[in-house]
């Protein structure tokens, strides 16, 4: 079977057991995103500090995409400022949306490793917001306060 | 095409048949397109295409006022449609076909049209399996007319409810019952000879949804005694862009029109205008003339086919799936229905139907996954979302083979 | 194709223009086409026709829900259309256009929509040379919802009166103008930004009716500042079934949606559902996914042959027209407007249009005659009839000429 | 030019100078057709008597087609009983709307000569109303007696 590239073995492996399911210890902001189109649902708690995002955790419900997307954006966000978190979005959706293709961007894009597991998306437009849907949850949760 | 008088397509029909549809021979991602997902959309056969282009490469002008040549060819060619149209229906007559875009404007010109004769206090009935399109225009005419909705309960197999149908028009404030023909999540036809007979005895009207039912089996909107009956183009063979709406015709006569413009006058002062008898009335504006050719092109080219053939040919492969598919360890199918049209909506286990639907079009095969425009049918099944793999006319056993096998892989992918 | 860079079609250039549109080249009667009816639909250029074929062959699917390759290719293919729409109109985003059946359909939408939000008192403003598509929906507003319609009167010259169209919005009373562009009988081309300008520091909204308009000049909606533009495919060297409704989107999202069904919702219950974004929530059911990627195609075709060229060419066309045909003895042009387009009524003597219709028609020579979907405006102008010559970017001198004879022939015939 | 056999010489010169144009003397019955699609208007003001009709006048606001037709059937109907204009009616609209071609109809349609001069609309089907709003006044004038 052609899983392709899209289905790399860190997506799978995460939307299979989240590693930072649940709620966030000292909790200081909640957020929600929903895809009506899909019915995916993705609620975050964060705790957040001076300093920065100290704890994000997420109970999703969706595809695999969604799930994996929010669990690697929990793990690479954790310990960033907010700044930098929402930089990150930035660059996260940007890379996604652009439209060169995936091995233009490979270099270009300077996002951590883990994300890059996402690159294959691009010829897969429909499922999009499915990875995208975190991101956006998480800029409206930190725009909040 | 001509194809031997067998009650069901043979092998080497059914590859003739398939060279007909340009798109089948297509790749994707490197894999033969198996395309199963005609309820959304079903391809087109190249007698619909070339013709469409032919009329446009050679007898194409605006129709109906044209005094010249072209005029008269195009107009001839849309008015034949119509009547095309109208004997597949088994119409009373012609002027019962009121060509729209789709089968939602169809449903649309309804709720605006006859909704406006309906009065406060009176109810439209519809079912809980309902299409977005066969539901919300009724949600609209609710609120701008303060009508009551009554929705009539399916039951978990996925057939609708009779007694609490009949116990739902019994107070006889029913005006109007819309309901589907064949749903296009569960694949449940309904019995609608029934609903229209249960319908007229406690003084409603009747709208059958036929988007899905009239591509599976012949159809006959008087032997149904239907009120008011819609397709759409594209899901029949045919052209995007062009849709459907039968009506009786004291009923359309009565009705007031839809949509003001040329063509559905009868004359026009600043004070005031006539409207033209129907359909005309119904038809504002230039009218989709190469799609409605088209149409006809796609109806004569399944007549010659033939019904019996295509109905043999899809419950010979909905059997096939249905006793193939749930061999997939994981999968359920959703429904169970008395009686299914080629569609079929299934789960498995807690793989999310959108990673379905990738995957398999990864290895070439064409499904929908997500609420299908009927989110709530979905909470009704207490799910968000399916998979679904639809039939068409070209479908074979074995793409519908290579389906089950591509999901156990998929499944062992995830497990 | 590659045209030269002179400000007017070469000899060259229009055979090889005319060489792309496959029907120049029937006969009709035995005589060559020639085709002077394009204001009521113009023909279509092979890429047109091609590309909608193609599309059918090779990558077809419905759109937006569906996650598989094919879906995914004509959602792409639609959704560009939409772009190319938007670039072409000069939009502020892709968002401002709404998809539609035809001119008609955008006009009623926003009759239908816009108009619920117009309250009993207000008025809606059009003008005496409507198209019936850009009156009849605003009369049935009128009666529908109690407001007022007002026109404004032309001149005997067939130009729009502004004194008294300022004088009519003076109350502040007017919610909305409508108002064509350009008319399709007398081929007044409205002097557009003025009448924004008069209508928004009256606090009216606008609609201009873009149908005529759009086929021969270059229009930009923002520079305009229209809230509302319309035009219709099959006039644009266009497929059927295809029409646009710009809107600005602030008042698109104020807007209640017209139709209701699929895609055009956020969520659905059957107590309540919440609309999609636009354009989404104007655009119920499957679109016309083939006409609109047929009309991205048409409008790249235009930009290839450059709108300057266009303009330039059609230009030249109907000066040629207003010199040769009042020559022919008993011919009278219809209104003589400050700013024409290439549209020419005329009448002969009392010889009745439909018989110079049918005697041209004879000859291979296509025109309208008839009221041409303006009845209030025939009766302004003291006729029951015209016929009409419309041209295009295919049409040439040498066929204008060959009217012109064909005309003296009939006029002996008849006197 | 071509002006085809459909304006043949007797067409164009009862359009020119229709022979009944005017208002039956001893008027026993009116009727009007009107045709919205292009604003042909017929009056026909006819004098019945027991034996049929004895005199029919017209006034006519329309094309050559329908002006010569309703000037014809004018001519044609004259003296004939009730019934037997109506006949003619029938005959004459299936004659134009039948599917079957001009030549095909030519000798069966046992038509007046003079009616025949409209067998060529048969592939000008738009102009047909034309010819047929007279004879559809006539019917409505006939049978409202
Ligand atoms: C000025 C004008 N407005 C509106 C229309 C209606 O266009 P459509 O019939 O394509 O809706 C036309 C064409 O007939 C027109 O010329
Ligand atoms: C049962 C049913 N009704 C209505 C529709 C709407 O058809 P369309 O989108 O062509 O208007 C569909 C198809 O999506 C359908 O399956």
């Amino acid at each position: 079977m052609d899983a392709c590239s899209l289905y790399d073995a860190v997506i799978v492996a995460r939307s299979r057991s989240p590693q930072y399911a649940g709620t966030a210890k000292a909790e200081t902001a909640r957020a929600q995103g929903t895809n009506p189109l899909c019915g995916d649902r993705v609620r975050l708690s964060l705790c957040e500090e001076r300093d920065g995002i100290r704890d994000l955790r997420h109970e999703t419900r969706g595809c695999a995409i969604c799930i994996a997307s929010t669990d690697l954006m929990a793990e690479t966000v954790m310990g960033r400022t907010k700044a930098d978190a929402l930089e990150l979005a930035r660059r996260f959706t940007d890379m996604l949306n652009s439209q060169s293709s995936a091995a233009d961007l490979d270099d270009e894009a300077g996002l951590p490793g883990a994300l890059q597991a996402f690159l294959p998306l691009k010829t897969h437009r429909s499922r999009l917001r499915c990875a995208t849907l975190p991101w956006t949850a998480l800029g409206e949760a930190l725009k909040h306060d | 095409m001509s194809i031997s008088e067998t009650d069901s397509l043979s092998h080497a029909d059914l590859s003739h048949l398939r060279g007909q549809f340009p798109i089948l021979s297509q790749t994707v991602h490197g894999k033969p397109l198996i395309f199963l997902d005609s309820a959304a959309s079903a391809q087109k056969p190249d007698v619909v295409i070339d013709g469409m282009a032919e009329m446009m490469r050679s007898q194409y002008a605006n129709i109906h006022r044209g005094l010249h040549w072209m005029s008269e060819r195009s107009t001839e060619a849309y008015e034949a449609a119509r009547s095309r149209v109208a004997e597949f229906l088994g119409a009373g007559s012609r002027e019962e076909i009121i060509f729209t875009h789709n089968s939602t404007e169809a449903i649309n010109l309804v709720a605006y049209s006859y909704g406006s004769l309906i009065r406060p206090g009176q109810a439209v009935l519809i079912s809980e399996m309902e299409h977005h399109a066969n539901l919300v225009p009724w949600q609209m005419l609710r609120d701008r007319a303060g009508i009551d909705l009554r929705v009539a309960p399916i039951s978990d197999d996925g057939d609708l409810d009779l007694d609490a149908y009949s116990a739902l028009l019994s107070d006889g404030k029913v005006a109007l019952v819309a309901i589907t023909h064949m749903s296009n999540v569960l694949g449940t036809v309904t019995p609608a000879a029934r609903l229209v007979e249960m319908a007229h005895s406690a003084g409603a009207k009747i709208l059958l949804d036929g988007s899905q039912a009239v591509v599976h089996r012949r159809v006959n909107v008087r032997e149904l005694d239907a009120d008011f009956y819609t397709f759409t183009g594209h899901k029949l063979y045919g052209p995007t862009g062009i849709g459907v709406l039968y009506g009786r015709r004291e009923l359309l006569e009565a009705m007031p029109p839809f949509m003001g413009g040329g063509d559905m006058i009868s004359s026009v002062t600043f004070e005031k205008s006539t409207w033209a008898p129907v359909p005309a009335k119904f038809e504002a504006g230039t009218p989709a003339i190469v799609e409605a050719v088209g149409l006809g092109i796609a109806i004569d080219w399944m007549e010659s086919v033939g019904f019996d053939m295509i109905e043999a040919h899809e419950a010979a492969l909905t059997k096939h799936a249905l006793r193939v598919l749930p061999d997939v360890p994981g999968l359920s199918i959703v429904g169970k229905p008395k009686d299914r049209g080629g569609v079929v909506s299934f789960t498995m286990d807690d793989v999310h139907p959108h990673d379905i639907a990738t995957l398999l079009d990864r290895n070439g095969i064409a499904v929908r996954a997500g609420h299908h425009c009927a989110e709530p049918l979905m909470r009704r099944l207490g799910l968000t979302a399916t998979a679904r793999a639809s039939f068409a006319v070209y479908t074979t056993e074995h793409e519908i083979d290579v389906l089950a096998a591509t999901l156990r892989r998929i499944r062992q992918f995830f497990v």
